[in-house]
Order: structure tokens, then C-alpha cells, then sequence
């Protein structure tokens, strides 16, 4: 497979075509958004938590097919998780996506490794300027997580 | 087709590989690639001669001062001003339009009066300006662009009164080709005495420019998107606009006189270039305008219209895209910026890159014309004299990629 | 004696000779001569990955921006600053004193508030000055030097009071190779919660250089004084000054979005560098840092203190000359002015130029200087790395024989 | 005879050492003031004038020993002469010193050619960059005469 076949695997292009959960939430909920200066992508997220879990989620933004998807495929995963629970997604996604170093992410044995379709973003490892595209959502979230807990 | 193509061997880059395949080079409206015959001069300047200017009088900074006023000499002439002293060296153009904003609109401006720019401005000719209403309470006043991509002049008569004291507009767009319509702004804005700047930084590179039959009061520009060193660009103005302004840096070289608490200053240009100048990036500019006088402007010009118009034809044949400029290849610039059905610009420049082919995506430092356009980004091939027609080839083949790797029949 | 002859082999200029004699480089302080490992990498950016940077997502832009990137880290941890980020590139010291004279003074200065300079300052650390003075009414106060040329703190303890919000000294000056009490004047300064500025110009390229060790709040200097190229400088600033801090320039890079009438700026650095910057300049001083490492700024000091201390005792043996700065060859910088009987500095200059030996006359941009040691203009050797005892005898001989010329027994 | 030789002949360094002419004039003059901005010298003149005869000059400043010889000399050779003929020697000077094209400046033919001791200020030629400082006395003088011309 061609790297680019790799970075635009279908399922990619499925959620850059049908982004999950977008739209805003009503009622209390948590509100972040973050921008890619050099490119300008945008992206917005609207967490819903009762008692520690993420109950709902909802995205906005408008960028690249690797932004868009990660932020849609990002919602998939963490809806129905711990605050901490999406913290240990975040890390092993930033594992796995090179951006931090450490131990290997996939590694089954690990707690918060099931990734889901988000595996599919591995190809965006040989583009290091498009690795901050797929960060983008995962910044958000953490700045959205941060501000419950501060 | 005006073939220019023996130049290509004047360019070490095209050596180059990306991504496994020869570069495309499609993005000379960010900069342009460099000739050897500028390389090597700065390269000679720094090996032989290498001192600073104006100052002492010895061998070297002799030398090195009269390489550094023949390079403004040379710059001056290929805009054709009447005399090297109308030039000012700057960075680039952004430092120009600064200095311009801040040295003539700051003493001269004041709550209440007016600048006119347009939607398609580079972000370098409207912050400035809005740096200086802040401080100035002025207002800015934006003409628009009609759909065939050209400055809307239908409502100027009635925007133009005396509070309109600058008109500001882009000698060419660098997203979507348009020519500024200097001439008719100048004529205009003369009736009301306003002064009109043109951001040249895409017209000086691309063709012919007389800063004599324009005449503008303030013309700007930049060596790195004419085949110069980084570093380097000019401010051309009007003597009489020169005198008025003040300076907006202080330092060596730009003073006569410096007391404790009162300095004087050195004459025009020399008030303006306070400081060491960027003395070998001015000679580097000085060649590349030596190159591309031998070529000749008109020669440019026409190979970059040929070389628009063809690429305008064949992206016409691609489905589903999108061109975002004027349809007539004779009547605008080599920039092309354009949409591929619902691919995001950074995937197309991601795709293309993959095929050796170096185009833009963004915003292209233009977000006000982002909004007029109503798209967050647009993707951007733009030509220069080393373009040739395979290049615009490689391009539809990438972008036929494109298509395909996102599903789209080709 | 620290013995760095064998560098001259890297500097190609040093295969010239002058007016028939091999060049001897006593101008240093002006600009330095350039080693091929920095003009190479100049060369190698333009002929192999020149592109515009932090734009677009093509390979060629992507190693651009890298190597200018990387250029800043290295610049940065140069200087020891914590981060990259507190390190914002210029045009050279000019424009990075302006920056700070406009950008945080403008905004944080008003009427009565005070700026200590000190009478050994350098144009560009005074005239900016003045021309925040004329449009906030500041005033500015000036240390002076004793009769041993070091700057005088014997009024400080008078002088500070909370009218004082800047103190801006040059840390070693480029006429009496002066140290500034940089670090007495950042305690002083404190107590009265006034910021301290350093014009490193003559500081960074020839000893080592701490700003977390200094602790002052800016600090300024130019790449062509450093082996780098010219068009390339930098401002450090501390995190919370850079906060506050306004742009002086907008345009492009600069921003994080724009509007018609409004826009906000993108972070620090990059808030403070609008527009296309000295790309191929910021990776070839990047170079110069590399080479500058390698042999080790204690070598560097170390080698100009031994040199500076030839020169003053064999200065010492020419009848009638007068050196103008102190005489402990460990406690100055390499910049060396001195008078000779009645013969004009340009006369010194002229006669040196033909013995291929090239020094500087004039007022070295220092005019307040000059009426503080009442004198219209000295001659000056300044030293450098790749300068020998050699250079000073060929000195030596040329000023003998301008005494001969003039008349004078020698 | 070595080019310095030449630049600094006895007759330049007795007018830089002693230099006729030094002070200023009282009473009715013109007064004009040059200065050379790259090197800082500086040169100011008071002319008197009766009935378009140039009867008396003073000058002041500072500078290198070719400005303040050149200075010296001239006064020498303008006192007494009318302003036209001082405009001629002007021009035979700046002839002389290659500022200005035009024949031979030396023809003894030609009027006002006269320059005396001005003629050793010819081994300035070969030092280019030390010409303005020749020049510096006489842009001055032209700025006196244009003065009483206007
Ligand atoms: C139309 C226009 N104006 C101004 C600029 C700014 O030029 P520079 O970045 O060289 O200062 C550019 C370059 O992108 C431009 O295209
Ligand atoms: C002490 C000092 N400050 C500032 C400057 C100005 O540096 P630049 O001309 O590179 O801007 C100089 C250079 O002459 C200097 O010696």
C-alpha cells in the first residue's frame, strides 16, 4: 500500500464524509476549542459529564480529512468513559501517533489501548506536519478535562 | 508558448528530488527559487569584499558600499524611478508597508479620516493599518470584489470624499491572480488628494512596473519573490512623500547629527535605514534583477500568461474544481487558487507532495478574502519563469490522484 | 597565547590582499568576516531546500521551517535562554532595540517616567529613545564614564527613584571596548522595579553570554557582528516582558486570525515576526553559533583579551597616541580607539588602508561618545578571532609610518 | 613617489597645521556651513563681499588634513577675486579633481586656472573616497555665492 493509501485508509474518509456527533450540546456541558495556527483548522467540543463519565459529546471545527476524522473518531471512543479513562486514551493515542514517547501503546495487555478506528490514523505518522492535524481534538479534549478538574 | 525552459539550468533546486519523484515547484508566490547567478554573488560578496557600508574609510568598505549603492541603482531603475535615492532597502514588503502605516500614516493621520484597502489585501497591507487606527482613531473602508474576481470600482465615486486620505490596494492578488487597478485608483484618489500605495510584492516579480507611469505615491516589494535572497525588499516613494515622513527606526546610519536628547537626520533614503542594512541581501537583489532585465519583464510576463492559460484549460478538465480567480490568463497574475470537490486544500497539498508537486494550502495570509470567498482554505499553484507546461501536467496527474485516494471517479 | 590561527584557513576572505599587502581585518567591530561553514550553509539552503516557512504543507517548506526552527533553538540556547520561544529574530541590534523601544515602551511609558542610558551608548540604544521621548514625554538621564572610561555608578543610588522604568546599557561599548555593569545595574534597577535592557551587540559575538545568569529583561544583538550573515539579529526577552509586549509590525505569520478591522496575534516568538522573515540569514547564523561552540566563547574571550593586551603595550610604544578606553586588557572589550599626535583619524585610516591594514574612523555611531571624550572621531582596531599578533605589528608599522608622512620623528 | 607621498605633500599638511584664513569675519558677510555626513568633517565660511569682489573669508571647522588643507587653500585663492571668477576656479578645481567631466583644467590657456598650491590636492585622485573631503570647501562656497546670487 502506497503511504498516501495508508494516510486515507476508507474509514478515515468515512468520518471526514460522516462525522459522529456533530453539532453543539443544550443544557450543562463542557466547552473547548482549539486551532492549528499554521494550517487554521479549526475544531470545537462540547462534553456532557454526570458523576465522572462522559455522557455525551459533540464536535464542530472545519479542517482536513485527518482533523475532522480524529475528532470524530475521538467522540466514538470516549463517550461512555471515565474523566481518567479518556486521559489514558489521550496518552496511548499520543503513543501511538508518536507525539510522546514511551512503552508500546497497542500493547493489548494495556488498560485504555482499544483504540477502535483510530488505528487507522497510524498512517499519518510518515506526514510529521499532519501529525498536529490529528492532534488537534486531542489538545481540545485535554484542555476541556483540565478545566473540570481545575 | 514562449519557451523559457533553458533557465531551469540556471536553478541548483531543480537537481532535487521529492518524495522520489523532480520537483514541481508550484509555490513561487510564497518565494521564489534562486539562479546561481545570485547564489554565487552573495557567496562572492562574503568571500571577497564582505564589510560594512557607509562607514570608514577603508578598501573593503568602500567596495562594499559602492556594491550596496549600486544594488539600490540597479532596483531603482528596474521599477524605473527616477533617481536611486527614491529607494529605500527593507526587509521585505511587510516591513515597507509598515514603515509606510506607521512613518507617513502616523504623523499624518487623525481620528475621522479614512483608508481604502480591498477584500483581497494581504494580511502585510491591512494590519498594519489597523495598527494605526488604533492609535489614530482612523476608520478603514474595504472595496470588494464583483464575481469575475475583479475589484469592484461601481461604488468608489461615492466612497471617495475628503476624509479618504490613503488608498492601499495589492498590485496583484496573491490568491487569486486579480490585478489591482492601480491606475484607476490613482486618477481617483488624486481628485479627493489622497495618496495610493500599491503592494507590488506580486506585480514587481511578474511584469513590467514604472513606478513613473503608475504613479503611485508609495510602491513596495520583496527580493525573495523575484529570484532574491531572503532578507531584502524595497520601498519606493515619491521624493516629496519621502521628505514628509518620518522615520520609524532609529540608529547609526540614518542620523546626521545625534545629541543627548535631539538628533537630526541624514538625508533621503539614508533616513530610512537605520542600522546595518541587510548589505549582501541587497547585492543578491541587485543580480536577480540583473537576471531577470536580461530576460526581460515583457518576456516574463507573457511566458507567465501562457503558462496560466494552459494550466487554466487543463484544471477545467478535472471534474468538480473549482477555480477561484479571473477566467482571461492575459489579465491576471500566475497565482491560481482553486477547491477539488469536498478534499480539504491540505489533503490536496499533502496528495501532491507525494507527487513531487509543491503547491500552497491556507489562507494565504488573505483571511479577509477567505471570507469574502466563503472558504476556510483554498489550495494554490503559482508559476514563475521556470514553470514549463509538464509541471502544470504533474499537477493535474496528482490532483487526478487526489480524486481518486478520495474516491472520486477521475 | 590561545593560539586560533589555524581558523583563518575557514575564512576565504583573508586570500585578499589590499593596496598589494595581504588584508589585515581590524574593523570586526563594524562586521566580522565570515567562515565557509557559514557561507556554505547560506549557499546550501538556497541551492537545496529554500522555501517559505510555517507555510503550507509541502516537504521543502517543511525542512525550511526546520532548519529556521532549529536556527532559533541554537541562537537561543547560545544565549542560555530557557526556551526557545524567548528569542525573536530581526533585521540585527537596530531593529530589536526598536522593537523594544516602540513595542513595550510606547505602551508602558508616559509622561515624566525616565530611561538611564549611558553616555557610551550606541545611536541605535539612543535614538529610539528619543523618538519614544517625543511622543510620550519621557525623559531621559545619562550615566557617564570616569576617567578610567568605566561607566560611572557613583550617582546611581541618586538617579533611581520610581520615576526610572528602563535602564538600557550596552554591554561592552564599540569604541572604548567599555564592559557595562550589567549586573550592578539589574540589582539596582530592581529595587525600583525598573527593567533592564542590554545592547549585547559587542557582547554576544566575543565572550560568553547568560541572560538567565545576567537576569536582565531584554537583550539585543546582530548576526554580522558574530560571524553570521548580515540581515540577521535577535531580541531575547523574558517570557513575561514578550507577553506584554505590543508588535510592532503586522502582516503576515504574525497573527493567529484577521478581520477586516480586528485581528489578534499568534503567539510569542512569532507575534514579533511578521511577514516573510531573514529565512537563509536565521539558519546561516544558526551556523555561526555552531562554529562559535566549537571553539568555546571562554577560547574566544580568552584569545581577545591576549590579543587586546599585545596591542595596548605595543600601542603604548608609538609616541603620541592616545588610547581611549581602560587599560586592563582583561577587564575591556577588543574594540581599540586611539589618536595619533595631530593626524586626523581619516588620515590614519587612509594611511593603514595602504599598508592593507583596515581599521575605522569616524564617530562609530556613538556621537555622545565623542562629545564626552572631545573628540571629533578616533581611529579604531578591532580584534576578532582570527586576528594575530601579527596583525598588531602590521598595525604597529602603519601607524609608524604615519607619523613619518606626517613629519613627525618616529 | 609613493601615492601616500603624494595625497600628503609638505604644502597640505602646512595649511592643515596652519591654516590661513582661520576664524570668523565681523561685520557684514555670508556665512555658509558643509558637512560630510559619512565621515563627520565639517567646514563653515564667511565671505565678505564689496561691489561683487570677494575682499575677505574666514573659515572654521573640523576634519581630515585634505578637507581642512583644501579649505585653507581656497581662501587663499578666491580673496579677490570677483564671484564669477570664483565660480571659475570652482569649476577648473572640480575639473582638476575629476568631480565634474570637461578639457584639461590645467590648460594655461584657460581662464581662472590659476589654482597654485590647489594642485598638490591631486594625489587625492588616486584615493576615491577621500575626493569628498577635498570637495567639502568648495560645495561650501557654492552654497555661499548661490546665496547672494538668489
Ligand atoms: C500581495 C502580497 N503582499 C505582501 C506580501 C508580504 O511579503 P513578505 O512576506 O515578503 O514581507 C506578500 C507575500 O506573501 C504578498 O503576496
Ligand atoms: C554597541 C552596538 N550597538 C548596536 C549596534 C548596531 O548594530 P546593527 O548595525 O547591526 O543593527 C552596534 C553596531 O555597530 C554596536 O556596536
Amino acid at each position: 500500500m502506497s503511504s498516501l493509501d495508508e494516510l486515507y485508509r476508507q474509514v478515515i474518509l468515512d468520518h471526514y464524509r460522516n462525522p459522529r456527533r456533530r453539532g453543539s450540546l443544550s443544557g450543562p456541558h463542557i466547552h473547548a476549542e482549539g486551532m492549528n495556527p499554521s494550517c487554521g483548522d479549526e475544531f470545537s467540543l462540547d462534553l456532557r459529564i454526570d458523576e465522572g463519565v462522559i455522557t455525551d459529546a459533540a464536535i464542530q471545527g472545519q479542517g482536513c480529512s485527518i482533523s475532522q476524522a480524529s475528532g470524530s473518531m475521538m467522540t466514538d471512543v470516549i463517550v461512555g468513559k471515565t474523566i481518567d479513562e479518556a486521559r489514558e486514551v489521550t496518552a496511548t493515542f499520543k503513543l501511538m501517533m508518536g507525539i510522546d514517547e514511551g512503552e508500546d501503546p497497542l500493547d493489548p495487555e494495556r488498560p485504555g489501548a482499544v483504540l477502535g478506528d483510530l488505528e487507522a490514523l497510524q498512517g499519518v505518522k510518515k506526514f510529521p506536519v499532519r501529525i498536529k492535524c490529528a492532534d488537534l481534538p486531542w489538545t481540545t479534549l485535554t484542555e476541556a478535562l483540565d478545566r473540570i478538574d481545575a | 508558448m514562449t519557451d523559457l525552459s533553458h533557465l531551469r539550468a540556471d536553478f541548483p533546486i531543480f537537481d532535487r528530488e521529492i518524495n522520489g519523484h523532480p520537483l514541481v515547484y508550484l509555490d513561487s508566490a510564497a518565494t521564489t527559487q534562486k539562479p546561481v547567478q545570485v547564489i554565487d554573488t552573495v557567496d562572492t560578496f562574503y568571500r571577497t569584499m564582505n564589510a560594512n557600508v557607509h562607514r570608514g574609510d577603508h578598501t573593503l568598505s568602500a567596495e562594499a558600499t559602492d556594491a550596496y549603492e549600486g544594488a539600490r541603482a540597479k532596483v531603482a531603475s528596474f521599477i524605473n524611478a527616477s533617481s536611486p535615492n527614491e529607494l529605500v532597502f527593507s526587509r521585505g514588503a511587510t516591513t515597507s508597508l509598515n514603515h509606510i502605516a506607521y512613518g507617513w500614516g502616523l504623523n499624518h493621520l487623525s481620528e475621522g479620516d479614512r483608508v481604502v484597502l480591498t477584500v483581497m489585501e494581504h494580511h502585510a497591507n491591512v494590519v498594519p493599518w489597523q495598527l494605526v487606527a488604533r492609535h489614530t482613531g482612523i476608520e478603514l473602508v474595504y472595496l470588494t470584489l464583483d464575481d469575475q474576481y475583479e475589484v469592484d470600482l461601481s461604488g468608489l465615486d461615492d466612497l471617495l470624499d475628503e476624509r479618504v486620505k490613503i488608498v492601499a490596494v495589492s498590485g496583484m492578488s496573491n490568491v487569486t491572480g486579480t490585478l489591482g487597478p492601480v491606475r484607476a485608483l490613482v486618477e481617483a484618489a488624486r481628485s479627493v488628494g489622497a495618496l495610493v500605495i500599491v503592494d507590488a510584492a506580486q506585480l514587481v516579480p511578474h511584469s513590467p512596473a514604472d513606478v513613473q507611469e503608475l504613479d503611485a505615491d508609495f510602491l513596495v516589494f520583496s527580493g525573495h519573490k523575484m529570484l532574491g535572497p531572503t532578507g531584502i525588499g524595497a520601498m519606493w516613494g515619491k521624493p516629496e512623500r519621502l521628505e514628509e515622513m518620518e522615520p520609524t527606526e532609529g540608529g547609526g546610519e540614518m542620523i546626521s547629527d545625534v545629541g543627548l536628547y535631539e538628533s537630526r537626520w541624514a538625508p533621503v533614503p539614508h533616513k530610512f535605514e537605520a542600522g546595518t542594512p541587510p548589505i549582501a541581501q541587497a547585492i543578491g537583489l541587485g543580480a536577480a534583477v540583473d537576471y531577470l532585465s536580461a530576460i526581460g519583464m515583457e518576456t516574463v510576463r507573457d511566458h507567465e500568461h501562457e503558462i496560466t492559460g494552459y494550466a487554466l484549460k487543463r484544471l477545467a478538465e478535472i471534474p468538480d474544481l473549482n477555480v477561484y480567480g479571473p477566467s482571461d490568463p492575459t489579465n491576471r497574475g500566475g497565482a491560481v487558487s482553486f477547491s477539488l470537490a469536498d478534499i480539504h486544500a491540505h489533503d490536496i497539498a499533502t496528495i501532491l507532495d507525494q507527487h513531487g508537486v509543491e503547491v500552497r494550502a491556507g489562507h494565504h495570509c488573505a483571511k479577509p478574502l477567505m471570507r469574502h470567498l466563503q472558504v476556510p482554505a483554498t489550495a494554490r499553484a503559482s508559476f514563475y519563469l521556470y514553470n514549463t507546461t509538464d509541471d502544470v501536467d504533474r499537477l493535474v496527474e496528482g490532483l487526478l490522484d487526489a480524486r481518486s485516494l478520495f474516491g472520486l471517479g477521475t
